[in-house]
């Protein structure tokens, strides 16, 4: 949570400084949400985050060094400076990199588990998550009930922010609560505060047991604020004051870190330092990161398909 | 006063809005919030109940729209990015399109798509989607390189009884200004011939129009003449336009954004070989963006569509041909 | 019903005689859902049927003429040659063409909805039909959803005849009952033996007066079997017979009869009186239509745009 | 025996299943029951557990493919009719098309598309979408027009690592004979000479090589010898078997039955024009469907799609160029 925290912090400070092309979409106040399910994930799982999941992939085991190449546009990272920002990752490591268009990893990560249950794999979980304007993307409902009517592992995670961008949640669905939606794909649903972090890895661990043990999809819905806006370019004006101000505003960061510190398991000087540890991991990536050449397009390899033989060498004639 | 492109399109929807009761808007967050590039700020305030936040179903949003389009009103929907629209992709083409074939109804209703590169977009917030829109018979679809022409078509577009993809260009939202608005334009359907020339024409659209013409302004400095045609709409196509410009210069260049495969460059050459093959003095060529999705790195993106640069090259090989 | 049945008993008989050309699908055993449908909808109302709703057609005031013109392909009808079978309409009068596509009427009819509420209309009710199959779809989720965010007055009906062409239930969905949907979308829902036209009507009945005063949309689940393939090809022999001897494989238009007949409010040469005047009036239509002249393909009109000075004309070159 | 187009493409799906355990099947209707033209017809029997029923979710079925490729395995979707494929859009072009490129990590899938018109079938149940896919980068698209090719370029289809659409044409599942299959085939990415001629050549694919073979037996009565290609994938397109036989007859004449703007015979006439410039003697034609969505009613159809009767009128007027 704190490395994720600060990296994100580190990317928004670089984007303002006008170092990052493109966007930069942040995960501050969903943490606790998101770590809760990456580090409940193993080798040989698989996992699609969203945008808002920097806690979740590094939790899963994405390094700080693939999420700074990937926003810094590096030739030496995943998506070698074809995608960026949060449209990373590593397939063959389980880390889906997610195409923009929400709701269409759902049944991704399905057609990976069904390959793996193919193949005789065991107790294997598929991860994915979504925010609750996402829930309204056809690609949801095709896949969330595809994963119901083959009985995979796949765990659901909706994020309720309670918005999708900027509009609010009464102008993106109607029913009481997202949850409802559970019994209409017959999958198990649980709700859980997702500014509790103790709260956040019971409730998500759980559906995560249920998935690994073959209790087929679980829908979960963990209710938390971004304290952010949708991207970096955003204030989040629109955000209602008074949930901000509710409990559900409250930073998960600091709600953890009080209670390490009440339960006594931490002191400030601790967590000062462990602070100090990760902002010095995370400047040094940068550093290296920045180090690193640009991309050159004339010793690009420009081909879009994988079988050499096939691509099309006529396609611009001029260029 | 200066008026943006973006700023061009926003006033184009007031006007709409103002003008005739008949239209709407929807889209996703283009409420209060105005909109992802905010082309839609302030329009729900000025015309309350009209300006319409939809939750994210791109789909949906698109036979919504088709649907009020049948009772006779004027909807305006917003993709976020034109490379939404892919989840829109069936009711565009199938709903919309044939919605006046089949019924002799019209379909009256215009989706704009924030279409084209921008430096760090990567591929799925870049594309330019006229290709496959143009394909479908049915839909008209426009897109506008001046601030003028995001005005006027666009209010065109509204005008218009069929359904209208308004291909936007991102990369002109804030940089590209004008004086003031125009108060008459070329009709939707024509061509325009945005610089004179003898040697050479260059038949182009969108945003690529500022390209061509930077690189015929480079050419000029070598003595060429280079003619440039900017499309407006690709369909329909205004091939008497583009046949005439060549009928003087002889010479024929296609610059489009888009992938190579098929597309308005194809399409402009294959008309002009086979109706106007006796007008050309040489080989007619064209310039598209690379056979890949669009990168994110700002070198490489650069290098993936035309420039400046490399319009003048390739319309320095062809004036050698 | 009765008209439907014989209308399409007819059309499915033209069909085995190679005079239509392309498919034939019908709503034999799911007339009295339709019928309960079509009858409560009323001038001003908007209607998009599925494949299987003659039934709610004709009650709707879909003219047999219409149909027959359809499905012979003349150019008198309301397609004009250009579309068939099933995919007609005449959307000014509130009928709406069907595309094929399973789902994509919904927000169609949201559309419209919206519209009549836009120009002030009151007490408008928008329906549409579906059957099991489609509610896998990512648009049905789109089109429902929006319907509920909107509160439009929208009935959804999904005639559930366990299978989706050869697709039994079991690989279409995971829930308990279809019904199980409605919380998730949070609209109204409602479950009814498609197979008792009384309790159809009663239930579906209901369902639109609730829409129309104001209910929001209206999830109606009609359980039936169809009691034909899924077009007239189709000799549906992987319908499980445990199915067709249950209740649900009463044929509802036997079931209407006997009841007529039990309560005493017709007698058995009444019945054969309508029945011969109904396939009267379908003959004639028939015959009609079989002396219409076929469409000229050198006169047709090919303008796909409705701004004449917008067509393409250079569009094909050589044609 | 004899083999029909659909039995080979059902022979094919049973070999690629036999063959290689990476192999399934996924799509509607596809198990037990065969699917809806019976393409697969006893595979569920024969390899259990590995031809699956899908609910009707066309985008949910194309990431299913997706994500199974991503593990190595080499699934087989099929759509019911091509046309639905527009449902599945994104995940075709956005997401399979795009995963090689991206990640370094191929795809592997097959979507099988049942193609183009039929009597009867109007609208929605007869379109031809080569263009669409061709025009994203990232897909290979297969548009086999014998029952040797269906066979062969299907087997090529699953066994390459990229996204492929095999585009099936409806209308030569059942009247397509040969006596046997093939066991050995040219690669895909090469076109094929069908029919030798010195007077033009006609490019073409799909069912249209049919049309295009019989209006040159109508035009060889008549003396005339056309060449007829048959370009068998139209990504890539083979334009090196194009250009030699433009070279060798001057003419080009390019017949499709999708819709005309924009697509293979744009294509085509575009890359002959600019590279094959002086190979012509006369501007290159082309003959396309018309621009409206496809009729229902026979006569309306077999006037809306080339024929072999207006692929020789076309042919002839050419001769006269
Ligand atoms: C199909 C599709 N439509 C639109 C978008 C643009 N878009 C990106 S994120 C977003 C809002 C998502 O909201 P939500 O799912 O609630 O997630 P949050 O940002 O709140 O975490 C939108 C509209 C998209 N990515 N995909
Ligand atoms: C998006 C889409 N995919 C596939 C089809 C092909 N198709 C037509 S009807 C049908 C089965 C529909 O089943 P169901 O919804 O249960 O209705 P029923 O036929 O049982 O009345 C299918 C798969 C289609 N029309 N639309
Ligand atoms: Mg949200
Ligand atoms: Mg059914």
């Amino acid at each position: 949570m704190l490395l994720s925290r600060v990296l994100e912090e580190k990317l928004a400070s670089l984007y303002r400084a006008g170092k990052i092309h493109g966007g930069v979409f942040v995960g501050r106040g969903q943490e606790a949400v998101s770590v809760s399910l990456g580090i409940q994930l193993r080798k040989g799982d698989v996992f699609a985050p969203s945008i808002r999941d920097m806690a979740g992939r590094l939790a899963f085991g994405e390094s700080v060094l693939d999420a700074v190449r990937t926003y810094l546009g590096s030739p030496l990272g995943p998506m070698r400076s074809r995608d960026g920002n949060v449209h990373r990752g590593r397939p063959q490591e389980g880390l889906l990199p997610m195409i923009s268009h929400l709701g269409s990893m759902i049944s991704v990560v399905n057609g990976v588990l069904f390959a793996r249950r193919m193949s005789g794999a065991k107790e294997v979980v598929g991860a994915t998550c979504l925010g609750d304007g996402g829930t309204s993307t056809g690609a949801f409902h095709e896949g969330l009930n595809q994963a119901a009517v083959e009985k995979l592992p796949l765990v659901m995670l909706v994020a309720n922010n309670f918005y999708a961008y900027s509009t609010s949640n009464d102008r993106q669905f109607a029913c009481r609560s997202l949850l409802d939606k559970a019994i209409g794909y017959g999958v198990q649903g649980v709700e859980v505060d997702g500014t509790n972090i103790i709260a956040c890895l019971e409730t998500i661990g759980g559906a995560v047991q249920r998935a690994r043990s073959g209790g087929g999809p679980q829908l979960v819905i963990a209710n938390v604020l971004r304290l952010c806006g949708h991207g970096e370019h955003d204030d989040a004006s629109y955000i209602d004051p008074k949930l901000k101000n509710s409990p559900l505003g409250r930073d998960c960061l600091k709600v953890s870190e009080e209670m390490l510190l009440r339960e006594g398991w931490v002191n400030e000087a601790q967590l000062a330092e462990w602070r100090a540890e990760v902002v010095q991991q995370v400047e040094s990536a940068v550093a290296t990161v920045q180090r690193e050449p640009a991309p050159d397009p004339y010793q690009h390899d420009w081909t879009a398909v994988s079988s050499r033989h096939l691509q099309e060498l006529h396609a611009d004639t001029s260029a | 006063m200066s008026i943006t492109y973006l700023e061009a399109i926003r006033e184009a929807q007031a006007k709409a809005l103002r003008d005739d009761p008949r239209v709407f808007i929807y889209g996703e967050d283009v409420g209060k919030f105005g909109g992802a590039f905010k082309a839609t700020k302030n329009l729900q305030e000025q015309f309350p109940g009209r300006v319409i936040d939809a939750p994210i179903s791109e789909d949906a949003i698109t036979g919504f729209a088709v649907g009020s389009a049948i009772e006779g009103m004027r909807p305006i929907i917003e993709m976020q990015f034109a490379d939404f629209s892919t989840v829109a992709f069936n009711q565009i083409v199938n709903q919309a399109a044939t919605l006046y074939w089949r019924t002799n109804v019209s379909c009256p209703l215009v989706v704009r798509l924030p279409c084209g590169g921008t430096s760090g977009s990567g591929p799925f917030h870049s594309q330019s989607l006229e290709t496959i829109y143009s394909h479908y018979p049915g839909l008209v679809v426009m897109t506008p390189a001046t601030v003028e022409d995001a005005y006027s078509m666009l209010l065109e577009a509204v005008a218009i009884d069929d359904p209208v993809v308004f291909c936007e260009h991102k990369l002109l939202y804030y940089h590209l200004k004008a004086e003031k608005l125009p108060t008459e334009a070329l009709p939707v359907g024509k061509a325009r011939l945005v610089r004179e020339g003898r040697d050479m024409t260059v038949v182009t659209y969108s945003a690529m129009v500022h390209e061509s013409l930077a690189a015929a302004e480079e050419l000029a400095s070598d003595g060429w003449e280079i003619e440039v045609v900017d499309l407006r709409s690709v369909k329909p196509l205004d091939t008497d336009t583009v046949m005439a410009s060549v009928a003087r210069t002889g010479r024929l260049l296609c610059v489009g954004e888009a992938w190579p495969w098929g597309g308005v460059t194809a399409e402009v050459i294959a008309r002009v070989s086979a109706e106007g093959w006796g007008l050309l003095d040489a080989p007619p060529q064209r310039l598209n963006a690379k056979d890949t999705p669009i990168p994110y790195h700002p070198n490489l993106w650069a290098a993936h569509r035309p420039t400046a640069r490399s319009v003048a090259d390739a319309a320095r090989r062809l004036l050698r041909m």
